[in-house]
């Protein structure tokens, strides 16, 4: 087995160093009713050829481009991914090193997260990062207990149009741990109507989520005013970052906490996972924060160098009064992420953003002349609510049977939007496929 | 005399990204523009993003220098206790790069992601295979939210049963994860100690618990290295006043194919993936951290679950005493393939892993406790923890032994952990690690405690060879610089 | 003060492959058998192989530390003249690593093959294209091959005209593989020097064209990184005697869409893809020399070719002039899919990139030639060629400047060629180095320069900070150790 | 662009170093009629998306496994090819270097050309091995160049065996050099007919190929003694190295220079090159040998370490009077080999080799069994001469457009064997395979 060296006399000597007779020797400590009473029933050992075979049987039952156009977005994005962070990202020295606990010899992986953490902070607009959460549902979860801790409150309100999977990640963080969550409905133009919020008492946080689950660009300065009136954090997450690179940032618009997916940036969609929780906020609030982060600082001979800091706040010092139980993050998104956003740079990611929303408005555009009606007037980015003509909603299973999938029935998530979609379009589509789309649906 | 493979050469410096840029350069293509500029409103424009511009070949270079100031297991022995830094095996990072896996949207209709579908619920049969357990859920998307998973599933096994519990024993041995974990469920962890023999006692385990109590939270191999023989009988003690019994399963790679979790009164249990089954930590993550649980509890589990009925498979959300969702979609997909892939490579040698990952650790203790103080002289599991305490006398600390260990080109061991021992260092070889590189290792310790004798300050001033020395940690703690 | 990239750091050793290995062990998984043992004559059964057996990891490791002695492009800026290193995209390297191709075998029937024909057909259409000429073979596996390719054209078309030549004119700057490959014709090279301006002049052409003489190999841009102002007259020269014009386009990178190669009269021409046309050189090859040609030179093109019939592609072995093959297939497919790529996505950009590339060898020489002596103060094309001259009294060479722009962490330039310059540093940026990096260069040579004057110790001693240090090429020479 | 790194101001403030006003004028030495008079007509610039989908349209159309069954050979060979081996040569320190010219910063690729060169030389039972040539053929062409070299002689004879494309390239490269070829026929069993060397007139060497190209195992120990007592060089090619993991090696037997393709070694076909000259002799000859060699020295503390060695046989030093025009070799694949090697080891090696030869024995029973004729009674490895059962070479086209290439059609090469087809079969193709095909050829 070209995984375990040992040969028979390597086993022979360690054993009788080791002072046992046989590997079973080795187990005397693992009391008889302990054990296992068969061997385990699992296929294998298969070669390298077996396992290649069987396992793209699996990949290619699974429905892509170029065979289908997915108009999929709904917190999972179809983005360009350059051939050289994929092949950095190979490099074996970044993949197959542990968190960075003996800073000496784990530079590489800290200065690049301390990068991240700059560059995540200047695309949100905000002072700090931490080093990445495991997605973007749980750092909005995260969010909210932080939001917890900072006011010592336990009510939030939390926008009915943050996505339903975010929603229901956060429900299970924080509802065990003692925290009250109302909801606040949507306006007709697809935003948060945040007019509940005067009525709660003493809320820890107002988090929205923009561009919001219908694509909606949510009135930040409006959350804002709200948020901190009430003495509030106001929470915003997102799970297309993609979007910072033309809109505002959340935090020009005084954000508290700014978290969502960054899968968008470099990382595919690999059904769903691993993604990456980006986590920002305020310079007041880092020793709130949960997660590992990176901080600079110099060595003995005052050259620059970086290290995890503030561990302080973390579990394997303070145990049950940490701030999170983080241990393993997802350090390697964050250097996808980071690799995408320096091969992107700034001028980069304004013209990539804006090929997205240009073609988003132009299927939008197009549709409704083709007779669908968009849901929501308010401005969106890359994703939108859409009712097919007439209301057909068998046009969705006609369009699959010819590989589209146009875009994911809302009905289960909002039974109100019965017969809508969330169509969602990025630069990887042509206008050449978008315009087949369009006459799909008009024919 | 042997050479050890630590020594120094030429390696490049690198600024900070945004030293390098320069606006207007590309580092990237983009898809080419084929519709027209659309009206964005003035009010949502933001300024462009402070990001440096740089072209292909300087983010190539910056991430090429970054990596060569790394260590991985691919660049030597990593005996990172309780983290099995096993050998990352590269065909499994060949099929976690499929075209069909990297391009799957986790929105797809069921009946066009059948593959990956059958994937995840194939894995999830294997790992309750192998622990001995029911059932898994593969969403905990690293070990700290396995345990999470399964304080929630406690949970809510007891706020079905009507029973309000609100503490939960865990032993002073245990990872900082597990106190962390339990704490988010507003358990309070009730600390008992391990005895004289590195384990716990049923006697200091019933003497906590009753019914106020929800469970005990117990790692199995513990952190010491050592397996809780008592397991059962301090499972019975728990079951008896109405307690589940948690196991942190991080280090199940002593044990495949061995023991057997459910045997030993498991109800709820976490795995590592990236631990066990061989996948890479990526220096810090993603990791995948499956909650494997017994029959009754499965009604818990997290949704969507992936059913089979007469080989289609379907997600369903349909389990209304399901703690919820911890994962925006499944959890780490990516980390699951290779997971698979290994799983399947390795088959029956699980078992003979588990062995070797034994018969390596107990080597280095075997051949090591002359020379360095070792907590607990008992057989070990897959790893083993020494401590400082011979070298005290001459203020050699643990964290300058392991600083000197990377100028013979090892990494260090953990240190300061567990708690238990003071000045712990924890092996953990793995059974990729072959009897040379042990041999190797353990001369570099052998020769690092008579420089501790001759010489102590080649150890305090250790690492040397490195581009970076010792670096100011309370500094960066007292003025945090988080970014630039 | 500026950071230099060069700084030392932990670098790990490695012994050689068999002083690890143990036998019984293995690194790579085998096919299943699935069909009995048959017999075999004991007559011809070899002993097993004295190959070490190794593990996966073991064979990871092993090359993982050799690479990261090793310096690339990706390392940093390595300005060797001659050589065009620059930024080799990566995806190139996924192009060419896609299935179909790397599973295409070179024996299907055309039919079965249309995509790897049309791709050779168009690449060789490219390269017509740029260089100006009519016609290309890319069966050369590098440029050398390419040169004898060359040869056996001039020698094929002499031949069919019943001309007997035996002469060859080489300038005194070509590259050693000129007369080396001439020689394999049988060529006797006539040395013609270059002038005091480092080209070649007419009259010294005339001198020794006759008409036994069968052409001229000339490099334009020439190897002092000058262009060959002259090189119409000369062919006109040349050809008036029947002889024929050969170019060492090696050097092609610097005129790319600006110069016409056959405007100047050359009949034949070598270009390197892994020079010009970007594809990694891989520590010595594999390279690609395709031959471009006249019109009339076409039916000597090596055979097979790649025919077009109305958008279907088919191999013809029906060229009875042909020089026969020179590679048992059609030369590096896998380097050719890179250089199409290339050319592919550069397009118009190519003619920027010579552009660029000649501006930065034209600042490197502007801003150094008042610490080294240049050899030639002229405008350069894509390099420039200093000397040791300005340090020679310090008793400092060219060779210690060298080294110690190691320490510096920069790739020397090309040293000690061409050899009219005594003591020459040729410096290639090509233009994929930014104007931040010339810069750095620069200064680290000015440094060097200092050093030269005040410390020239520093010099002779350097590299330093390497893992090894200045080997002793002599030893190794007189008592060749070639396999362990 | 992303490749060329030059902002505006960059070019300005470079051009403004230099002296002159635009980059036009950087060129003023090329003379006006030297100049293009139209810029190079090219498509594009393409983006990295268009160039993946245009090079895609030509990769998808070459056939290939799984959608074709390829029995071909003869020169190229479907070998397995680990993902570890993959992975480790994109490891950019490798593929990125120039030849090593400053040891001191490739020690890397050095120690692995050394350590190739030891295993290629082990192998195949000799002393000595360069670091590679372009491909089996050229390393042939060049193996008989040497024996002129050595022996002062110009007549070569050389099997007709040996494979038709390297007799081609050998005649090319020594042909204009002055050699004379004498091509000794074939025998019944399919081995080289050695009788015609005994009227030669001090031949320079005896060349044969073993397996041959008919994948028939050579008398080399009949080769040597002939080729000695005439005081010619006993040379020896292969096209196919992995026979070396069961075979007796050529060294074992007398060989003088063993050279020939590497492909078999991890290499992929990739219609054809890049592959793997591999050129070995013995230690009084590697003066005269071609091509660049690494050697084992010392630094200046003593440190074992790597350099190019014999450059006085090489043209940047001997130029016209080199002992080969070798340059740019084929150092990569060279590390391909090595690597792979290392991790098949010696068990492996013996283990694979055998493999390959009792699924060639097996296809060669079962057809024979089906009704085809096995041309050659000679022991074969990995291919062999078959005819059709009742000579019917439409055969092969029906079985084409079944998706399996039954091997190369001879007639081509050798007119008398009109009908037959070379056919090879290697540890791909499974028990199945065999079965489909030999099904396929008896219905
Ligand atoms: C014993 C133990 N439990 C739990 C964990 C936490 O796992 P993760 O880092 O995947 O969250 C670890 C990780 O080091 C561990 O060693
Ligand atoms: C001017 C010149 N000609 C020819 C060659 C030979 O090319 P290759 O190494 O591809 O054989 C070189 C390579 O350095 C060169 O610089």
């Amino acid at each position: 087995m070209r995984y375990l060296p040992h040969t028979d006399d390597d086993i022979a000597a360690m054993l009788d160093a080791v002072g046992v007779k046989s590997l079973e020797d080795l187990f005397e400590t693992v009391p008889l009713d302990c054990r296992r009473t068969r061997d385990p029933d699992l296929p294998g050992p298969l070669t390298e050829w077996e396992l290649t075979d069987r396992i793209a049987v699996s990949a290619e039952n699974t429905a892509g481009p170029p065979d289908y156009k997915v108009y999929l977005g709904a917190g999972s994005y179809e983005h360009v991914r350059p051939a050289s962070v994929s092949y950095l990202l190979n490099r074996s020295e970044f993949s197959t090193a542990y968190t960075p606990y003996q800073p000496e010899i784990s530079q590489g992986t800290l200065q690049a997260m301390y990068e991240y953490q700059t560059l995540t902070a200047r695309l949100l607009g905000m002072e700090a990062a931490n080093a990445s959460l495991y997605d973007g549902a749980s750092a909005l979860a995260e969010a909210v207990l932080m939001a917890g801790r900072v006011t010592k409150r336990t009510s939030v309100a939390i926008s009915g149009v943050v996505h339903p999977f975010y929603r229901q990640v956060v429900k299970t963080y924080v509802q065990s741990a003692g925290y009250k969550l109302t909801e606040l409905p949507y306006t007709e133009d697809g935003r948060t109507d945040l007019s509940p919020v005067d009525n709660m008492d003493e809320p820890a946080a107002v988090v929205v989520q923009s561009p919001n689950f219908f694509g909606c660009i949510e009135d930040l300065s409006e959350v804002e005013q709200k948020a901190h009136e009430l003495g509030a954090l106001f929470v915003t997450a997102f799970t297309e970052a993609l979007a910072y690179g033309l809109l505002k940032s959340p935090g020009s618009l005084g954000a508290d906490i700014v978290c969502g997916e960054g899968q968008s940036l470099g990382i595919p969609r690999s059904f769903g996972g691993p993604g990456l929780g980006i986590f920002t906020t305020l310079t007041k609030y880092v020793r709130r924060m949960p997660g590992r982060v990176v901080g600079k600082t110099r060595d003995l001979d005052g050259k620059q160098g970086f290290v995890l800091t503030l561990a302080t706040r973390e579990q394997h010092i303070r145990r049950e009064k940490a701030t999170s139980n983080i241990c393993t993050n997802n350090s390697l998104c964050a250097l996808t992420a980071a690799m995408f956003l320096a091969s992107l740079g700034g001028t980069g990611i304004r013209e990539l953003a804006r090929l997205n929303y240009d073609k988003c408005e132009y299927l939008k555009r197009e549709l409704r002349e083709a007779g669908c009606t968009i849901s929501f007037a308010g401005p969106t980015f890359n994703e939108f609510v859409v009712r097919f003509p007439k209301n057909d909603a068998s046009m969705y299973d006609r369009l699959l049977a010819k590989g589209i999938v146009a875009g994911l029935p809302l009905a289960r998530y909002f039974p109100e939007l019965e017969g809508c979609f969330l169509v969602c379009v990025t630069e990887i589509k042509s206008k050449a496929d978008l315009d087949v789309l369009v006459r799909e649906i008009a024919s | 005399m042997k050479e050890f493979p630590g020594t120094s050469g030429l390696v490049l410096n690198e600024p900070l990204l945004w030293e390098k840029g320069r606006r207007g350069r590309s580092g990237m293509s983009l898809p080419r523009r084929d519709v027209d500029f659309a009206p964005v409103d003035e009010n949502l424009l933001g300024d462009i993003p402070d990001l440096p511009d740089l072209s292909e070949v300087d983010v190539v270079r910056h991430y090429t220098r970054l990596s060569q100031w790394n260590f991985g297991v691919d660049s030597g022995m990593y005996p990172l206790g309780s983290c099995t830094m096993k050998y990352n095996p590269k065909i499994n990072e060949a099929m976690a790069s499929l075209h069909g896996f990297v391009e799957a949207h986790p929105l797809l209709p069921d009946r066009l992601c059948q593959g990956v579908l059958k994937l995840m619920h194939d894995l999830e049969r294997f790992l309750a295979e192998i622990t001995g357990m029911d059932a898994a859920s593969l969403q905990p998307a690293a070990g700290a939210q396995g345990e999470l998973c399964g304080m929630l599933i406690i949970h809510a096994h007891h706020a079905c049963n009507g029973s309000d519990r609100d503490r939960i024993i865990v032993p002073d041995t245990a990872h900082g994860t597990n106190p962390a974990s339990a704490a988010l469920c507003r358990y309070t962890p009730v600390r008992v100690e391990s005895n004289e023999h590195g384990i716990l006692s049923p006697e200091a385990v019933a003497a906590v618990m009753d019914e106020a109590v929800a469970g005990i939270m117990i790692t199995n191999p513990n952190t010491l290295g050592l397996f809780e023989e008592h397991i059962r009988e301090i499972a019975d003690i728990v079951h008896s006043q109405g307690g589940l019994v948690y196991c942190d399963g991080a280090n199940m790679n002593a044990v495949m194919g061995i023991a057997d979790m459910r045997a030993m009164g498991v109800d709820v249990l976490h795995l590592n993936l990236h631990k066990t089954f061989s996948t890479p930590h990526g220096g810090g993550g993603p990791g995948a951290g499956p909650v494997c649980v017994r029959k009754d509890l499965e009604r818990f589990l997290p949704v969507p679950r992936v059913l089979e009925d007469n080989g289609s498979y379907r997600l369903s959300d349909d389990f209304p005493d399901s703690v919820g969702k911890l994962h925006a979609f499944f959890g780490s997909f990516g980390v699951m393939v290779k997971a698979y892939s290994y799983i399947l490579t390795m088959g029956p040698h699980l078992k003979r892993a588990s062995e070797l990952a034994v018969l390596n650790a107990n080597y280095v203790k075997e051949r090591l406790k002359d020379v360095l103080h070792l907590s607990y002289d008992r057989p070990c599991m897959h790893e083993c923890v020494f401590s400082d305490k011979f070298q005290r006398s001459k203020q050699v600390t643990t964290l300058d032994m392991a600083k000197r260990l990377i100028d013979y080109g090892f990494h260090p061991p953990t240190i300061y952990f567990p708690l238990v021992v003071a000045g712990a260092l924890m092996i953990e070889p793995t059974e990729t690690e072959s009897k040379e590189n042990l041999d190797l290792f353990i001369d570099a310790v052998k020769a690092i405690v008579n420089e501790a004798e001759e010489n102590p300050d080649l150890l305090r001033e250790a690492p040397t060879l490195t581009r970076v020395r010792r670096l100011d940690e309370t500094e960066a703690a007292r003025h945090p610089c988080l970014t630039g």
